[in-house]
């Protein structure tokens, strides 16, 4: 156990799996050169037939990782930022999400496409995309939006050995937060199995992704004001777990979702509507979500962070919900 | 002609009468009302196809199209899970699942007909990269159109097999037109072939009528591609008799004259020709089609007796473990 | 007025607009053929520089459009089937949504990509997607789901006259649909405009595109049991009419939404979550959801129709949501 | 030379002078933090996109990259607005919304400079295509990287621009990398322009650090594409001195005796020496070169007075109608 960031999570995770089995291996774009830190040291570790420099093509070669997958290797894809899977729909898609239940169950597609969440510090509006509320619409894709650098490692580590094709997206302003890391080569965190990060009785906040450690920060402000808030992280939205997020509204009556994504088709809006659906007979309030705004993201730095989910919404959003008092139903 | 070349020979025209038989049968059920869907078929393309997959061994990949039947065909497949899928049954290759675009056989090398054009030449590259990286010294070769070129997918799969020396053989079966769109509305260059140069790539014009042309232009590549030299794209100038799709949509295009045309250059008949000229006898080839009726007849019976899948069975398969059933399923 | 179908109202739209604007033009594959009859004529009407086939290549003629929208001209893109739009998905994206807002409001992106709903019909999964939720979750792009012959008109034809991008998904299952179509050649419905299409007391059916229809058959079952139920279709889903909405769920207490998407993530899921956040104290139950299971659609005739919605799903939701008899909160 | 060349080739001096020193200064105050996000600087590629924006009409388009700073200079935009968008400025040419990658100042006929690799090039047919359609006489020139040449979008653009015969030129500028990775890495052609090729396109290889001979050889591809001969590809052999970005990762790329070498050939030196020894005088040229660094330092002067854009304007330009500004903005 030693202290790490999330960056090195994902570094750890890649090298431990890719020392563990060698079908493992890994391709994206200056891989080699490796620009964010996830693949310091692999070219001399594996050597580069397993640590490939790809062409700029996205479609190309996320494609060919489900061919790759097809014949009994394991393609982990560094697809950088999350905005670059654009390209790459078609493959993701009507390939890797299809080609399983098109033909029958014969292939498997043991692959990960992994990528950034990179918002939040003027990329402007074509590198910002929070974009895997998109994917969660097509059956066949497993994804993981884990919030810190323990469930980032074992999450990881769990979608590399998993049979299916699994979305990692990384939020960037995560990367350099950071947990005690296990050893242990085994450490795993099983897939659509979610989280409470702090146990409270008044409302949930069901946050995805980089709102976790913002609902953690609003939780302690709101602590302060003698309102007990549960945080609830899915880590992974498909599969999601709906019976954690289901019996903590349940027990406290009351729900805020929180998404880095745009509010419309947001996860945030999936799991509104789940516990509007499912838990409706326990909710004493309006299921509130804090989300993104619609719009795009600007350049601007005077502008861009206002746009985002944040603990003094967040914090104002229970403020409302335990506010309005009202009695539960059931 | 050795016994060796003879089989070969025969083997080829047996998998060719297997593919016209088949459609024809398809085409007959499907105006019957038996088959659900849009029907694509490959009559008239039988040569390219099976001298495409003659030339490989049967441990090497195979990546095909929506016009999907008579890719496995030519790879060897059974008939009877292809019929069974056509008529949307369990006991079908893609356990009902896929359909007519969809008839991919994994257990001969297949490793999908996907229906989305371009989508599987990034697919057979990757195919490749995996060999590569199993050292199984295995070939994965790509089946699309000559309207499949235009797309993003093939320039991206073909320039990455390039840059990485990968073993694959990308074989355009250039039919002319693209559902009504013939390829010089959409394709600038005279020959599909020209565009390997955008890669470096060698590249192999092909008569697609004549299998034995095929089978050896094929060979040349695969043989590059087995070796370590890297991907090889071979064009087979072929013909579909039929419209692009039976069932999708109205196709208002005049082809008559030019199907005749090509009639006369049918890749059955060319071959058939070519075996009796060598010196088989003709009962030989008689028994061989009769046998395939059999073959095909049996497939449709089977087909036809075989029960569809169950409600359930629209859960499996989405991921490797079956999806919890919603409750408004089967009550 | 006369009857006519919504694929000949597609085409009316696309005619009218075209012989009053000679700016207005066509593209896509195999047009002039015309495989599904929206562009009968159309050839012999205006030439083949307005009337185009195009190469296979989605995003190119796609972006292609934005290109020619930017000078000064206003494509529609016939993509054809819905799920053709993946391989164009990056100039969807990256540049017709993002384009006005990038360069500051500088460039207008006045065109209409078109694609249909091609389910229910054994297609298989690679031809079956109802995908509009994915775009819902990018801003900059208007999105239309028009459900009958008269409202496809009178959208095409303002969707065409619009300044901004619209996605227009036409219901395959809708095809065949007949209404009194106006000759007003400025026969125009605004986007954004959702429509009561039945009025009633009890409860609010929410159907998108196909499943309005369905949601009016369930209606009427509904009615023979005493029930009254309301059918609001939003017609658009960006800009959505959130104010018919939830005027009509505030008047009924109770509320379904319908949608032939798959349901995580779905329109349906969006427009729940809004009910339960913005109208939830007038809620009398849950805010249920009839979608698409999160399968893939088979080939197979026997199993593809009972994974969409259905009025008899409708129904059963409506009876269970009745039944339940919960006391308005407010 | 005659005066109007004399003139011309003055303004090319002018031109790359801007861009020079508006990069360095761009890069000077990055370093001071000035400038929030990345930069993707045009230093030593100035010839490129100088001679071939010269060869354009004032009403031609153009079409860019992430590496946006320099096409806009070339094409003749004002500096004041572009170095108020670095600064995220309400006053920039996008009104801060774009920031460095984005810098198009629609005003001189760019549409668009965007940071999605190769997705400028369908743009650009496009416009050429409106072009066209509204029989304008218009060209439109699309610039784009050796990387970009692998996306599926520059494959799709270049054909369908080619097979409609559209009035486009399309530039590629090998600078020989695309971020770290060599070209020849992902590139299996030795020259981009074999690419031209696939589409039955004419090439022109020209040396990217000499702008009389980039405008050569664009002017010739501009005359065809205005004559109804087509698109054209040109590539310009070129370089960037500075990393691919400022502030985007660690590039761990040692290039130091390659840019050591590439100086040498640096375009600003080679066009000054160029004329000198075509009789101009270096005072003429010191007064241009001062002349630039005065209204470099009055632009940075403009963005650091200009104000930021207010809240509001963030729900402004996702459409031509705002959008409604949801609660928790102000207040
Ligand atoms: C991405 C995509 N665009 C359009 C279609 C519709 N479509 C199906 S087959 C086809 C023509 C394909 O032509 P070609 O590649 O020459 O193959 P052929 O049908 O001639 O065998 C088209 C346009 C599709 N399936 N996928
Ligand atoms: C689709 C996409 N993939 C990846 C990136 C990340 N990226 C930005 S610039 C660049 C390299 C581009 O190289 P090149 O086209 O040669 O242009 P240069 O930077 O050399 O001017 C990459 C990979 C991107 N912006 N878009
Ligand atoms: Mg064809
Ligand atoms: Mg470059």
């Amino acid at each position: 156990m030693a202290k790490a960031t999330f960056l090195e999570a994902i570094r750890q995770a890649q090298m431990e799996e890719m020392q563990r089995d060698p079908t493992v291996f890994i391709m994206g774009e200056d891989i080699i050169c490796n620009v964010f830190g996830t693949t310091t040291g692999f070219v001399d570790a594996f050597g580069i037939e397993r640590v490939r420099d790809t062409p700029i093509s996205e479609n190309g070669f996320i494609g060919a990782a489900a061919g790759a997958a097809m014949v009994g290797t394991r393609p982990i894809v560094d697809a950088t930022i999350s905005s670059f899977l654009y390209p790459a729909m078609d493959q993701i898609v009507s390939i890797i999400a299809k080609s399983r239940y098109i033909y029958g169950g014969q292939p498997r597609l043991p692959l990960v496409i992994r990528s950034c969440l990179f918002y939040g510090n003027s990329n402007a509006a074509q590198h910002s995309d929070r974009n895997y509320s998109m994917f969660m619409n097509i059956p066949g894709l497993k994804i993981i939006v884990p919030a810190t650098a323990y469930d980032m490692k074992g999450m990881l580590k769990a979608a590399i050995r998993d049979d299916d094709p699994v979305l990692c997206f990384e939020d960037s302003t995560c990367w350099t937060a950071k947990s005690d890391l296990p050893d242990d080569p085994d450490f795993l965190i099983p897939l659509g199995r979610g989280e409470i990060k702090r146990e409270g009785s008044d409302l949930s906040i069901i946050a995805v992704a980089g709102a976790v450690p913002l609902a953690l920060k609003a939780a302690e402000a709101l602590a302060a004001e003698g309102i007990s808030a549960e945080v609830v992280d899915p880590r992974s939205l498909v599969p999601l777990d709906t019976a954690l997020i289901l019996k903590s509204v349940r027990k406290t009556g009351r729900a805020i979702t929180v998404d880095p994504a745009h509010q419309t088709c947001s996860a945030g809006s999936e799991i509104a509507a789940l516990v509007a659906e499912r838990a409706f007979d326990a909710l004493r309030g309006p299921v509130l979500r804090v989300a993104t705004a619609d719009t795009h993201l600007p350049f601007s730095p005077a502008i861009e962070k206002a746009l985002y989910p944040s603990p003094e919404r967040i914090v104002a959003a229970a403020r409302r919900l335990v506010a309005a008092h009202e009695p539960a139903i059931a | 002609m050795t016994d060796q070349q003879n089989d070969r020979s025969l083997e080829k025209y047996r998998r060719m009468q297997r593919i016209r038989q088949f459609e024809d049968l398809a085409e007959a059920i499907h105006a019957a009302g038996e088959i659900p869907g849009a029907l694509h078929t490959y009559a008239g393309q039988e040569a390219s196809g099976v001298g495409a997959c003659m030339a490989l061994a049967d441990s090497d990949y195979m990546v095909g199209t929506h016009r999907s039947h008579g890719h496995p065909i030519a790879k060897g497949a059974k008939l009877r899970p292809l019929m069974a899928e056509l008529l949307g049954k369990a006991t079908g290759v893609c356990k009902g699942k896929g359909g007519s675009m969809h008839m991919s056989d994994f257990s001969v090398g297949s490793l999908g007909e996907t229906s989305i054009v371009g989508s599987g030449v990034p697919v057979a590259a990757g195919a490749a990269l995996g060999s590569k990286l199993l050292g199984n010294g295995r070939v994965a070769l790509c089946f699309f159109g000559d309207g499949a070129t235009n797309e993003g997918a093939f320039h991206e799969g073909m320039n990455l097999a390039a840059v990485w020396r990968l073993p694959t053989v990308f074989v355009c079966e250039n039919n002319g037109y693209a559902v009504s769109t013939p390829a010089h509305a959409t394709v600038p260059v005279k020959d599909i072939a020209e565009r390997a140069k955008a890669y470096n790539m060698p590249a192999i014009i092909v008569d697609g009528q004549d299998v034995d042309a095929v089978e050896a232009a094929v060979s040349e590549a695969v043989e590059r591609a087995r070796t370590g030299g890297g991907p090889t794209l071979v064009e087979t100038k072929t013909y579909r008799y039929a419209d692009h799709a039976v069932n999708m949509g109205r196709i208002l295009l005049d082809r008559g004259a030019e199907v005749d045309e090509w009639r006369k250059r049918d890749p059955l008949t060319l071959h058939r020709a070519a075996l009796l000229a060598a010196g088989v006898a003709a009962a030989t080839l008689d028994t061989i089609e009769q046998e395939v009726a059999a073959e095909v007849a049996d497939a449709i019976e089977f087909a036809r007796s075989s029960p569809y899948p169950t409600q359930e069975e629209a859960f499996d398969d989405v991921f490797v473990e079956r999806l919890p059933i919603p409750d408004f399923i089967n009550g």
